[in-house]
């Protein structure tokens, strides 16, 4: 498969690069393919537009930084605007869509959901807002199977988080199937 | 790469990489200063060294790392210390005495765009000449590089096995992408690991002479607490190890630190060669740009340019004789780098006026990306 | 000092500059009459008219964010 | 209403430092303590090192010289020398003036120079990511100390008067006033001055000490804080994990400028 | 030299000398820390600045120093500091400062042997890559140098002329042996020195910007305390001289650094020849070495060989002009120098491959005698 | 007999101190010391920096490690944490250890790692020819100070004490057998113990200050030196022109290679 | 310690080592008995029989070059 | 005239370096010609065997250290027994008759001196010896004029000594003039 090149956007503090993470995680470790993940550093990645790069491919990844967009998660306006022009033409855009009001226009698939909501109001905790997000992106994408994100995401969260994070993939995953069917 | 070896397969960032090899490498003693963005390096040893009886300190500044890896490096230890940029222009005084005084122990820069303080947290690679030249005085370096997490993992493994056989300091030289990007890295089984370690003396303490010289130019130099009582010193000295204001002694001194390394060039020199049989236009890229290189080199043939890659592993000593032979075949040089041409100055110096050579210099704190070189190579061919 | 006006009558117009303010909190929990209160992450003037103007939220703002008169 | 913008460069605004960083709260209180001496904007210069509170300068509309990591001292000494009409203040961090810097701290202090240095002590390396300073309380966690520090603090004020400064204060940013009259006294004194601040650093000092909330540590501010005179009627057991601020140190002794403005009176008849 | 031109006649040490210089060219204010074979330039200037109502200030180590000196000039001073190797090598982080926020000041090497410690009172040329790639980063460098007590008299002037008229540290490297030579040195008459102060900004505080793109590429950077606020930071910055990630604004930043001495370069570079016309082997000579080569070429010439000298007065930028037009001229270039051949590699480069270019280095301490110079050329021949 | 020369390199006498030089002197002391201790001449280290002082280690047949001007703290320190087993004895002069490398001194002296520190203080720079040091009186002459100093000198062992050193000591070479007992003391101290050794240099200090003759230093020093027990007596008065030798500190608090290997123990059981 | 010996009958033997003796007068100036003098710039022993020792010669010398037994 | 090579040589803190310069400004800035004048430096310098070296020619100086010495003084036997090497087949060799006892053999003009002896009795100052040598060496050496080394003596000696140390001049003179004469 050609490379497939993935920005998790939004602001410091909401846990992009630990979705970055894992998705590598699941697509390199569990799926057995490649995968680099990369992210800003430093002062500036700490308030304001922040993101995680995520290149899935099979054979060696040569340019590591995500370059033509398959995919563009957004989960604040600011990074919504401030990161989606590298979009391919046919990309996916999955955007937050209580926050992301004003979503740029383009040829681009829009999928949005109120993602934040859906952690904070189904889950009952913002903090898995990252993961929801994660099971949408896996399920429209397809570009990693299920099982392997489930296994990367248990590698990865806290102890005795792994039953609430379970439930924010569910719930992600629905939403994703939800918004294909739409 | 090495995707299809038997290991355990992780996902680690560069910096994270450099310190499982240095582990693996046999390195038990840390001493560093934080600085993007090299800081995971240290905080990743800080971690597992104690774990391994193995010490890790964080000292008050670059000097001291430097100076604390060079003392630990004499009781026997493999020592290392990473920085990046400004760090790294600190600790040149002390590369310098372990250089002279034949101390092995491996620098590792991470480095960020510069002068001074720069761009802390993006790419460059702005400190190849610096590694080569950064201290004063006379004598031999070696420098490698690695462009991907695995490749740091392995590189800084033989970093250590240089060090310990030559009796230097050897410099890994990565950069921002390099150390940042996390990605899979397939950690061999322990035995499947080449390690080196410095030779032990095999005469009685009587008979010791530190820096004997001997065919090899490489001295033996006992750790300390075993028996062996000399001195070291960063002044001009003799075999005994004490200062001497002998002109012989010295100039065998000064020459030998640097021919120690040049007659080993070719034991110490690795490159990785794509697709350079049949190329017309040849590409020299090095670190995280060999990666775009290897990208642009496929996308030129797939347009019927014939672009081939000369991607050396190590800087210094440098890669001369490839180069040289290089530039008999090709009919073009296009040196790409995070830099305004600090390696393209000498692979000039190196293709011997075969063959045109363009630099491609970005210093934007941004990655070359393989559009960019593909336009370079058009435009040169 | 700053303090010294706590005790005009003048009713307190405090002003938060929601642009600047990173919603640290600080404001509302040290006032010591708790006139503010968080909301949407920023810090929102909740009981102006119980402000004793002791000025003590302008002062410890990290953000230049809120100011009292 | 007090007016920081006119003192401020708006356009730097919102700063980088985090929510709830005390940087920000110190940085007012200075400019408050200037306002009140009326030091001319024109004639005051900042230098700084490097490191969050280092950022200070970007945001201060005064002559501003961000320098190289540890070095604010030496610019700094270079800059009052060389025109000791110039008000200079120094704000650095508890790495920057003690780790790298910790020799020119301590020879600034010795040589007795007219500076007034405001030192952030948050008790850690914020703009590298939370490595161990050499503040950081023995067992306090930290990115290269994760199974906890083992090395002891540094008592800053205590190293500066040992070292010869004129003038040592310590203040916090809890008690925000004082820290003005603190900074004030300190922007007066005619030699090398210091004002230590113990100010709060949420992100990479509060998350891995269980104070991840900026209120939770300028509450710990709060109870921690004794003054100097309440200090010398506290037991030893009262003490423990208290500290003191106020003003630790304030004697008179020759200042260089001065001096060296002397030496230059007396060499002028041989010309 | 100029033995001919009207001006006091003084004996001096090429220390002293520099210190009459730097008070000559109107510096004001010295900062430094001590090390052989430099102190003598500091034990001067702290007699003769407060004199001057210049401040001299021993600082507590040589990052110090360098730092001092860049606040200094940020204050209108001309200001300098002075060391050798070891110094040298810890200054390099704030020399890259100075290069990347433009601050005028000059920085002498006066080389010693090394690496480390070295022959601390013995002669070389080992740090003259150092010069150019001694600190992290890319950014131009201009280089002096100077054979006897006369020539570092004037090109320490010219060492703060060009500081201040491109905006940059300049470093301006003697040797042990000019350093420490006594012999006459000829005063002009203030009168007669070209001075050269750096420029004040014309338009109003609100209008300024202190690192304006121009077409000259240099700054105009006003002292603190004259109204003009700004901000100094070492750290990429754009024209207002805050801090910038902005890809554009770097980009411009790090290749003007560069490009700034690079288009001046016919301006700043100055040579010296001697019978280079009719040269059918060219010397390559500078600092203390050229006044032997000097010595050889007359020699060489009573023998009958016709041997020419290029000396070069600025070692960075590189004449590379200069070297290639020699190289057209003659059979063979010889490079002797007090290392192994750092400048030679320069010569190659320049000289394009059209003659080969023989090195000759001596690394023991001792300066090259007339004879062994002689002898190599002999063996070219 | 005291048998000097099983410790000395005898092929490198005499040695290049000057005539009069303290430094010799510190050496015999240091070798008594050493024996009396019964200390192992192969698992003992001795590092310096570079200064006349520092040039001691090519005299001592023992591991010896000559580094960088102002560095040996930090060698030492690498040294001593890499193989706790080795005593490690660092010697330095007042430049060497409190001006360029007075951060390294401060810090080694806050971890608290078990170095003995022998800093010949001699108020100069010898090796290079006079300049002034952080520990020159003020007023007194200097090849960069011909003027007369300008600046205040360091108390060394008081920054020492402020640091956090666990044992500071202070002697003097007129008074060798006290200075030999003192160094007895700090070797089998477990921490960082200094012994700030008055030292006098006739050559770079005595010429320039009216004490060119060896002898005329030892004079002075035999009339200034007091002991501690006797300093505390003496009124203000009494005590000017005069110093104090003796021990000015000595505390048991963790070592830091100690409290390494705890952790490291600590660790073990995860493995 | 050194100083011990002192109470020890056998008459002083004092040597100098005129090789590594620099001539400082330490020894010299600094003998409570006078035993000692210089001599062409170099430490001579004059009157062993005074000797005490004492060993502050021995103790004191820099150079190495005095011994007392 | 041809460059002339002077080497004084003996051990550190007997003034020769101060000889040097005067030799060398008496030439340079006295006689109008050209003189350079080196020595060597550091703890080597400091006792043992030390030396300062006078070129003088009255065109310019190329290389600036003494090669094919045309005169050595030596005031120590160390001294003397290190540095004579570069003396000329016909050069001038100038020793301390009561100190070096053992001077190389050699086809040079040895001219011996007790001149420690005449500084310690004739003048009574031993720290004069070195300016007796230089009145010796310039009256054999013949390099520069009387007066020139007379002026630059006075320019350079400590206010107050100017009158013994020409009596210390006069006498070298003196001694010079005998030793030709013999
Ligand atoms: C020579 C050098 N070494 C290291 C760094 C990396 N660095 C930048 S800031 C910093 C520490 C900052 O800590 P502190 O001074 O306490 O300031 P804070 O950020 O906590 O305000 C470090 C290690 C650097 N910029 N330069
Ligand atoms: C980096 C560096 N800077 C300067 C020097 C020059 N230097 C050598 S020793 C010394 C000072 C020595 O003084 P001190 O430590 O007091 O020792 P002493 O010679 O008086 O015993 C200096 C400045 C050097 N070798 N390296
Ligand atoms: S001024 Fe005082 S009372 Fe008023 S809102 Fe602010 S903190 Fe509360
Ligand atoms: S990291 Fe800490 S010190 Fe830095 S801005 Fe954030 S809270 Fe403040
Ligand atoms: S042992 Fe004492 S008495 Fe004897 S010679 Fe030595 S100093 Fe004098
Ligand atoms: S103390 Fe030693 S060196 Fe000095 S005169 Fe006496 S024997 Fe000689």
């Amino acid at each position: 498969m050609d490379r497939y090149d993935v920005r998790l956007s939004g602001s410091g503090g909401q846990g992009l690069i630990l979705a970055g993470k894992i998705l590598a995680e699941a697509a390199a470790i569990y799926d057995g393919r490649n995968a680099v993940q990369t992210q800003s550093y430093g002062p500036e990645a700490r308030g304001g537009a922040s993101k995680a790069e995520v290149v899935i491919k099979d054979g060696e990844i040569d340019y590591p930084k995500a370059m033509d967009l398959d995919l563009l998660l957004s989960l604040t306006q600011e990074s919504c605007t401030k990161y989606s022009g590298d979009l391919k033409e046919d990309g996916i855009m999955i955007v937050d869509s209580e926050i992301v009001k004003y979503p740029p226009e383009g040829s681009f698939k829009l999928y949005a959901a109120p993602i934040t909501s859906i952690a904070a109001n189904k889950i009952g905790k913002i903090v898995v807002t990252n993961i929801v997000a994660l099971g949408i992106l896996s399920k429209i994408a397809g570009v990693v199977t299920e099982e392997s994100m489930r296994k990367a995401i248990l590698a990865r969260v806290p102890k005795g988080t792994e039953e609430i994070n379970m439930k924010a993939f569910d719930e992600g995953w629905k939403t994703g199937e939800e918004l294909l069917a739409e | 790469m090495s995707n299809d070896r038997p290991g355990k397969v992780r996902m680690m960032q560069g910096n994270q990489a450099c310190a499982e090899g240095a582990i693996a490498a046999g390195c038990r003693f840390f001493a560093g200063y934080p600085i993007t963005p090299s800081s995971e390096i240290a905080e990743n040893l800080s971690v597992m060294l104690p774990r391994l009886g193995g010490k890790f300190i964080q000292m008050e500044d670059e000097m001291a790392a430097m100076g604390a890896i060079i003392g630990a490096a004499l009781t026997g230890q493999k020592s290392m210390t990473a920085t990046s940029g400004p760090g790294f222009s600190l600790k040149q005084e002390n590369i310098g005495y372990a250089g002279m005084a034949e101390v092995p122990c491996v620098i590792v820069n991470v480095m960020r765009g510069g002068p001074s303080t720069g761009m802390p947290t993006l790419p460059a690679q702005m400190d190849v000449q610096q590694a080569r030249w950064g201290a004063h005085g006379d004598r031999g370096v070696i420098a490698l590089t690695a462009k991907s997490a695995q490749e740091t993992y392995e590189q800084t493994i033989r970093a250590f096995n240089l060090a310990e056989k030559f009796m230097t300091p050897v410099i890994l030289l990565i950069d921002e992408i390099t150390g940042h990007t996390t990605e899979k890295v397939i950690i061999p089984d322990a035995s499947d690991i080449e390690i080196v370690h410095r030779k032990k003396p095999d005469e009685d303490p009587e008979n010791y002479l530190p820096y004997r010289l001997t065919d090899e130019c490489v001295p033996i130099l006992a750790p300390f607490g075993t028996g062996y009582r000399y001195n070291v010193t960063g002044l001009c000295h003799n075999e005994t190890g004490f200062p001497t204001n002998d002109s012989h002694d010295i100039q065998c001194l000064i020459e030998r630190l640097t021919r120690k390394i040049e007659m080993y060039e070719d034991d110490i020199i690795r490159n990785n060669e794509l697709m350079l049989e049949d190329a017309e236009i040849g590409v020299f890229a090095y670190g995280s740009v060999a990666r775009t290189a290897q990208a642009v080199v496929r996308m030129c043939r797939e347009e019927g340019i014939k672009v081939g890659l000369l991607e050396p592993k190590v800087l210094w000593p440098f890669p001369a004789k490839a180069v040289f032979a290089m530039a008999q075949k090709v009919r073009a040089i296009v040196v790409p780098e995070l830099n305004l041409g600090q390696m393209a100055r000498e692979v000039s110096l190196a293709s011997e006026c075969r063959v045109p050579v363009h630099k491609l210099g970005r210093v934007d704190g941004r990655p070359i990306p393989p559009q960019q070189l593909v336009e370079k190579i058009r435009e040169v061919v | 000092m700053a303090g010294e006006q706590s005790a005009s009558k003048k009713p307190a117009v405090i002003t938060v500059n929601t642009v600047w303010c990173k919603g640290c909190e600080i404001c509302v929990a040290f006032c010591p009459k708790d006139c503010l209160e968080m909301e949407g992450g920023k810090c929102k003037v909740a009981r102006p008219d119980d402000c004793i103007k002791c000025m003590l939220c302008e002062l410890r703002c990290p953000d230049f964010a809120i100011t009292v008169e | 209403m007090f007016d920081y913008l006119q003192y401020v460069r708006q356009e730097n605004f919102p700063h980088i430092w985090c929510s709830g960083c005390g940087d920000g709260i110190v940085l007012k209180a200075l400019i408050r303590s200037m306002d009140k001496l009326g030091l001319s904007q024109d004639e005051t210069v900042m230098v700084s090192g490097i490191g969050c509170s280092s950022r200070t300068p970007g945001y201060v509309d005064i002559n501003t010289l961000h320098t190289t990591h540890g070095r604010a001292l030496a610019f700094a000494t270079g800059v009052k020398i060389a025109n000791p009409d110039l008000n200079v203040i120094v704000v650095t961090g508890d790495g920057d003036a003690t780790a790298i810097g910790g020799n020119h701290f301590i020879h600034a202090a010795r040589r007795n120079i007219d500076l007034t240095v405001l030192l952030y002590n948050n008790y850690i390396y914020g703009m590298t990511g939370g490595q161990c300073s050499p503040t950081t309380p023995r067992g306090a966690y930290a990115s290269t100390a994760q199974h906890g520090n083992l090395e002891p603090p540094f008592n800053i004020s205590g190293l500066a008067i040992a070292a010869g400064a004129s003038f040592v204060a310590r203040g916090d940013v809890y008690n925000v006033k004082k820290l003005e009259t603190l900074i004030g006294k300190a922007l007066q004194k005619k030699g090398f001055s210091l004002v230590e601040v113990v100010s709060p650093c949420p992100t990479a000092f509060g998350r891995r000490n269980r104070m991840a909330r900026p209120v939770k540590m300028m509450e710990q501010l709060r109870d921690t804080v004794v003054s100097v005179e309440k200090w010398e009627k506290m037991t030893d057991e009262e003490r423990k994990g208290k500290f003191r601020t106020g003003i630790l140190k304030d004697i008179e002794k020759p200042e260089f400028t001065a001096e060296y403005a002397k030496l230059i009176e007396k060499m002028r008849p041989e010309e």
